[in-house]
């Protein structure tokens, strides 16, 4: 996952989606003032992008190690 | 007097109620809206109607229709909105239906910018719709002004059975300052209307509100009838304010919020031993010349300062005739001329001189 | 005697208002005043200011586009508008969410007060703005605060008038804040 | 004797200025007709269109409004606000109504406007000269279709009332013809019934009336009848397309 | 060449194909509407598009578009249509689009009639919408002209990207008169329009048309950017025709329709042994003054005749400045005013001289 | 690695303006990608209304225009008669198109444009601060509405996609909703198709896309989502209300 | 029946309904230049109307003798 | 030389055709030329009539408001538009359709001929309008009559070219009628 975090608005769109609730607003501002998104547990990803889908700002890029797909399938 | 704070848009509303007005048809744009949201709280509770029209052109024919009817009746808008209601504007002037519209001018052409501008005074007094007709035109500069001039408005509106155009600009729409407010006394008792289509019932003939005249000759007739009606305006309702005038050697011209600057500016010059005085047209159609004519005697120039690239300066120039020189200083698209700049080039004529 | 007050921060932190309040007690003392909010599609990006002029002469131009004061509540704003404050103008900002570091010069006088957490402290996140209002007047002497707090009444609409407490706390808060700065010669930078 | 047939006092005596054979004068005849038979041409102000009607003010012996072209809706809008007790209507050619006044007809059914609105569908601009209207059929030669209107650049036929009846503020839609004594007695039954509406406080009503153009169909009138029966009504189905809510769940 | 038999609308449209024009957009209106007839037959003989708008505010945006996407594309209505057209007309100008717009003027306000008229004028050469722009402006007076006039109407319009405004009348639209038609060529070579939103393909950067400029400074610039396009037109565009103007103390002016009565006015006051002359501007705006700083020297009054209650005469005082009396004749709502009205009228001011 | 989202370049890089949670910065991304994944942004040409997407311009990586207020259909239709193998598509809010633009949207319909409208219908004016709009929901308190929108003054949420289902030159009308994962992915899919219909040459397609405006909504993003699901969807039921005829009779 | 003739445009409207083929256009003008329509044997009227609400220029009155009705409809 | 010609009457009778054809045989002549005709609402009532201006000057205003000829098709145009001609103008109606009992006085002068029925004779009562135009052109003799029939392949679209011998034949019969009705000397009233 990748937060473009002066893009972000801290709207907490993608934190209200992430089915695995593993997104928070960081406590700090970025320079348009706002608390930007945050992962606060990457290893719990599953890569559904629903926060990607969500985010009217188009902050977030979700990439995947090759192979992970499968790895985290089973935690689902 | 018990004074309160009130925004400029708000003010139109409230000047509006005070005047018997009780419907307002419109359509959103900034930098008015506060009107729109003022009157759709305020008027349901003096029995008055807002409706949120469905454009511009919708919001001017209702107005057609309420002024019709015999209503106080009002609109108001910004620049390209304005533009929209140049048709019905025009069957307004020709069917000779009172009523008021408000334009509180943005910068333009086109989209332009939501910030103040006097670019639409051509439009607003010359007539921006087609055919010879004209509209009363006033210009407040300050909110207290606004309060009162909407009062006039609509009086003027139905002594000459005419629309009446209220000119403002951002500044004066979105700013709040002091206004002396009596208490709201209730309905007024307005002269009857005669001429409204209200049905027959009680009347036995029928009343028609129209603007055809199919034959060239009976257009004309309407079309002089109107003019001899202007014509009166020009002789009764000319509206102005001179500040040092009397002894005033360059002449400064400004309406609504530019009169604020140029009047700080005619100030500063004097302390810097320029003989500056200030006109002030408050009714911007019909256009007063009186001010002018008394300027002569003495002003070496006039200088004209607008929110726009020239446009009342023409309405000078033609009062002014070639007997002493104009010029002209002018800022576009939103920006407001500061005192500073004014002085400046106020300096620069009077040293030319 | 002329003061042309910028008030500026995020959308959401009672700019306007404060402003009004400003207005509204100027003109209980007897000044003439004007306020002029920013308008339009600015709001979109979630910032919010307006203007303040307090005189005791009639006001010409009510565009605030050179301010003797600027009241700042956030980094944006502090950024945005310290430059154009006039030679000698005051700079009071809310040091909790915004740094100044570099230099002002042309004799402007700059102040910090920690303001959002002076207001978390009071009990309300809202009223921090009247704590920077609190010092301008503490400082200009332009208004006494008394008339500041009666402007609470008519400002604040009535089902928000449980707040008057904690704003007046903020106004006294911030003069304090801003005359014991002072006191303690702490220059103005 | 007995009156089996007269003129309406709902009109003035001023003769129709329409070309011979002209439909819109008995639309004109049945309006006049029940604003009398329902007692309320006293109190009735009706708005007049731009197009060939644009002279009803003489013939509708009430209060009358001439509109900005296609506008009618809007100053019947703005009437009906200041009058809500007076009957209020509009008279509108598929030009006035259907093009340049889309707008504002769809707001004032929106609005649920209490008003009504007869309109008048004669597939031509009559007034300015045969034009194309919304409402041209396809194929249909006009002085702007020269070759015929073809979909592929001048679009389809605008089917008014259907669209109207999506509307929630519309509460009474119908579509009806006036090229028979039968279909002009229903006809008049239908503008009854939107009146009716209308006095009811029930919303918006809207008559759509299929009527000649004998002049710029190229026709002669009684030839105009018959190319609206084969022609327009295969396209514009008659029928009642939206009845006021009370109604439909009795139905 | 071949001289044929054209009626004023027609000339209009062949004027336009000629000038390579393949887009109309328009709706019906009296008494232009031989003018849509005309292009609905023969746009698509040479491959261009006629669409007949559902009212003149989506006609004057579809212009907006084609403009937009670099085609030559032109509108054309009457008065009360033009009224609607306002806001577009002022996005036109403030986004810079070339287009040309023709006004075959009725009499108004309102419904008004069908009848020949000039009294948009005002709006035409002021800026019937908002905000500080200029169209560019034609009038023509004859059939030929008419067809003349629509060719250089389009080559300006790309020349400054701006729209321009051809002014005609009922009768000049209505009449036939012979006109010189030499043999339709075919398509022209047109200069590109690097501008123009065609897509990005091949060109890489994004083209944007826009009239928005949130910032006033920014929006200023580009007003002051225009203003700088009118004043080369000031200084190269305009034109204007004169009739024993050299020996002239009597100066009548007139444009469009009025022109060729007062031409013949003056012919009539000449064997009179009055010293007339004729000023026909050709540009309304730009407004022609040189051929009044001609007359100076010898006129002793200038008569300004329009079918309207006044309106290019204020240009004329503008240009005058006082120098010399400058007095109107006019007629309204259509009617036209006769070669014997306009010669009573000069012999009387003569007469008063 | 591997990217399962990125931002696309259909979008320039400048950041939205929109307020934070605005759901008008997911319906550009959408409608980004759909054009890059169709392969046309290069031959598109887009127009911007006014209205909060008024600097659409600055975030669609293709050509622009900027319309007058409700205007971008008419502009839509000139550039498209203009360059009938461009794409086309309008950005149009709910004040743009359903109330100021009815007439224009209307008649794009009516004559089967070929272009793509995307409908945003946030149920409120957002950028001259939350005025009614014709998709206002009874009841709903607006700047124009303080005490809620009432049918009997101000009307009835106004069916867009419904009512210009109805007409014939519309090919494919739908609506859609971007309040959730799935609904976003939904509306991606029939965005796309509306896209399709257009490179099709089938006629006009518009795709009404519901959407939230935290800030004139006065709430928090995500209560926006929850508002629209649970006040919006019940009134602006979703689905395809018009499909291309070829498709109707394969049904 | 009574013909206001000078307001008939002479449009055949009622000449084509009238189910008794008994109306038709008058030779001579009327002063606006129309040919006026007439009855050509008014004892086989019904009293249908069918003319009368057809006639788009209100130009008819129909009247009828009392008892009339009866005797005619046995005609129908 | 200048003359200004009204046609008028009812809406099926050719007049502006008519009038085209004056215009466009009068340009082959070498002559300045102006038609114009009446537009708008007023073919709804029936009528049509259109002004052509024949001059060998440029011609000012192509408004006909005082013609010095009116070739009257009917009644209504006869009895509206006969007091309009000029002093010493010329008046020729058709007297299948109108009739003139009054005074004319100004010297005008009056002639009326059967046109319709003469068109009827020739074979199409649509050809009756030329009647009157060959009787101008015999009695004015302001454009030789070969000019006029050789503009009638010009004005007439090509699908009715096969009407130009009936029109040929209109013009030849009112040019005779015209020049006998004179030549018996029957004063034209
Ligand atoms: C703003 C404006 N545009 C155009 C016109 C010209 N105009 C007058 S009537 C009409 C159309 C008439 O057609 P319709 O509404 O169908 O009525 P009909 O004559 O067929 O009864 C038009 C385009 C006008 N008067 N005003
Ligand atoms: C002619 C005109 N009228 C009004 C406006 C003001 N205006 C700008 S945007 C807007 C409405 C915006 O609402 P909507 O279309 O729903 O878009 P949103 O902001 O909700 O996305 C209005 C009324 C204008 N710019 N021009
Ligand atoms: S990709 Fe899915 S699981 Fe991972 S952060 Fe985003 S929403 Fe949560
Ligand atoms: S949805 Fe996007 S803008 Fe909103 S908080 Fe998450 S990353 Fe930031
Ligand atoms: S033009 Fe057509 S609609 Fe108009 S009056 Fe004549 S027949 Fe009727
Ligand atoms: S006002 Fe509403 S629609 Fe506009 S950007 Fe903000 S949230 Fe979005
Ligand atoms: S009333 Fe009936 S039968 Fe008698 S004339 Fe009329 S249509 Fe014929
Ligand atoms: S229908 Fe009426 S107008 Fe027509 S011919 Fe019969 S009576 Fe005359
Ligand atoms: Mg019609
Ligand atoms: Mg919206």
């Amino acid at each position: 996952m990748v937060f473009d975090r002066e893009r972000c608005k801290g709207c907490e769109l993608c934190v209200t989606v992430c089915p695995r609730k593993i997104l928070t607003l960081s406590p700090d501002l970025n320079s348009l003032g706002f608390h930007p998104a945050m992962i606060t547990d990457a290893s719990r990803c599953t890569g559904c992008c629903f926060c990607a889908l969500m985010c009217p700002d188009v902050v977030i890029t979700v990439l995947r190690e090759e192979g992970e797909d499968a790895a985290r399938a089973d935690e689902g | 007097m018990p004074r309160v704070l009130m925004k400029g848009n708000e003010a139109f509303g409230e000047g509006a109620i005070r005047a018997g007005c009780r419907y307002f048809f419109g359509y959103p744009i900034t930098p008015q809206s506060e009107l729109p949201h003022y009157l759709a709280r305020r008027l349901p509770e003096v029995g008055g109607v807002y409706l949120q029209a469905e454009s511009e052109v919708a919001a001017i024919n209702m107005v057609y229709g309420a002024a019709a009817a015999g209503a106080r009746v009002m609109t108001s808008s910004s620049s390209p909105g304005i533009s929209l209601m140049q048709e019905g504007i025009s069957y307004l002037a020709g069917a000779e239906l009172p009523c008021v519209i408000v334009n509180v001018m943005r910068g333009g052409p086109g989209l332009g910018n939501i910030a103040p501008a006097q670019s639409d005074y051509f439009q607003a007094v010359k007539g921006g719709g087609h055919g010879d007709y004209r509209l009363l035109c006033l210009a407040p500069s300050s909110v207290q002004e606004i309060l009162d001039l909407m009062g006039l408005a609509f009086d003027l509106a139905d002594k000459y059975r005419n629309p009446v155009m209220v000119l403002g600009d951002g500044i004066l729409g979105q700013m709040m300052e002091p206004v002396e407010l009596p208490p709201y006394s209730g309905e007024l008792e307005l002269p009857p209307k005669p001429w409204a289509t209200t049905g027959t019932a009680g009347r036995g003939t029928r009343n028609i509100i129209n603007s055809l005249y199919i034959e060239p000759e009976e257009l004309e007739a309407v079309n002089l009838r109107l003019r001899a009606k202007y014509q009166r305006m020009e002789e009764e309702e000319k509206r102005w304010e001179t500040y040092l005038l009397e002894e005033a050697e360059l002449v400064l011209v400004a309406f609504g919020t530019m009169a604020r600057v140029a009047r700080a500016a005619v100030e500063r010059l004097r302390e810097e031993g320029i003989a500056a005085g200030l006109i002030r047209p408050i009714t911007l159609y019909p256009f007063p010349d009186a001010p002018f004519h008394a300027a002569f005697s003495r002003a070496r120039a006039f200088l004209v300062v607008e929110m726009n690239l020239g446009q009342m300066v023409e309405d000078v120039r033609l009062t002014v005739e070639g007997r002493c020189p104009v010029h002209f200083y002018g800022r576009t698209g939103g920006v407001v001329p500061t005192v500073a700049e004014v002085v400046n080039f106020a300096k620069e004529v009077w040293q030319k001189l | 005697m002329l003061e042309e007050v910028l008030l500026a921060g995020f959308g959401g932190q009672g700019i306007l208002s404060a402003g009004m309040l400003l207005a509204q007690a100027g003109m209980a003392h007897g000044l003439h005043v004007a306020w002029i909010p920013s308008y339009g599609p600015e709001m979109r990006g979630g910032t919010a200011n307006c203007g303040v002029t307090l005189s005791d002469r009639p006001i010409s131009c009510p565009l605030v586009t050179e301010p003797t004061t600027l009241l700042a509540m956030n980094q944006p704003s502090l950024d945005k508008f310290a430059p154009k404050v006039k030679p000698g103008g005051l700079i009071i900002y809310n040091s909790s969410l915004a740094r100044w570091d570099g230099e002002l010069g042309l004799g402007r006088r700059l102040l910090g007060l920690d303001a959002t957490a002076q207001a978390e402290a009071i009990g309300n996140v809202r009223v921090a703005v009247n704590v920077l209002v609190g010092a301008f007047i503490a400082l200009t002497q332009i208004i006494p605060l008394e008339r500041v707090k009666e402007a609470l009444r008519v400002v604040l609409p009535p089902h928000r008038h449980h707040l008057i407490a904690a704003n007046e706390k903020a106004l006294e808060v911030g003069a304090s804040l801003a005359l014991a700065k002072v006191g303690e010669g702490i220059a103005l930078r | 004797m007995r009156v089996l047939f007269e003129r309406t006092r709902g009109l003035t005596s001023k003769p129709f200025h329409y070309c011979p054979g002209c439909t819109h004068g008995i639309i004109h005849r049945l309006v006049a007709e029940v604003l009398v038979e329902l007692d309320v041409l006293e109190k009735t102000v009706g708005v007049c269109p731009v197009g060939c009607a644009v002279f009803a003010y003489e013939y509708f012996n009430c209060d009358m409004i001439e509109a900005a072209h296609g506008r009618a809706p809007a100053v019947a809008t703005g009437v009906k606000r200041v009058l809500p007790d007076r009957v209020v209507f509009t008279y509108q050619g598929d030009g006035d109504l259907a093009a340049i006044g889309t707008a504002e007809i769809v707001h004032a059914a929106a609005r649920g406007e209490k008003i009504t609105t007869i309109f008048v569908n004669n597939a031509v601009y009559g007034m300015t000269g045969g034009q194309m209207a919304p409402t041209t059929l396809l194929g249909q030669k006009t002085t702007t279709t020269p070759f015929g209107r073809r979909a592929e650049e001048a679009g389809y036929p605008l089917r008014v009332a259907e669209m109207l009846a999506t509307i929630e503020g519309a509460a009474y839609v119908a579509r009806v013809a006036v090229n028979s004594p039968k279909n002009v007695i229903q006809a008049k039954r239908v503008i009854r019934r939107a009146f009716e509406v209308q006095l009811a406080n029930l919303g918006f009503s809207l008559v759509e009336v299929l009527s000649t153009c004998p002049t710029n169909w190229g026709m002669n009138p009684p030839e105009a009848l018959r190319w609206l029966e084969e022609k327009m009504i295969p396209v514009y189905p008659l029928g009642e397309f939206k009845v006021p809510r009370e109604e439909r769940e009795h139905a």
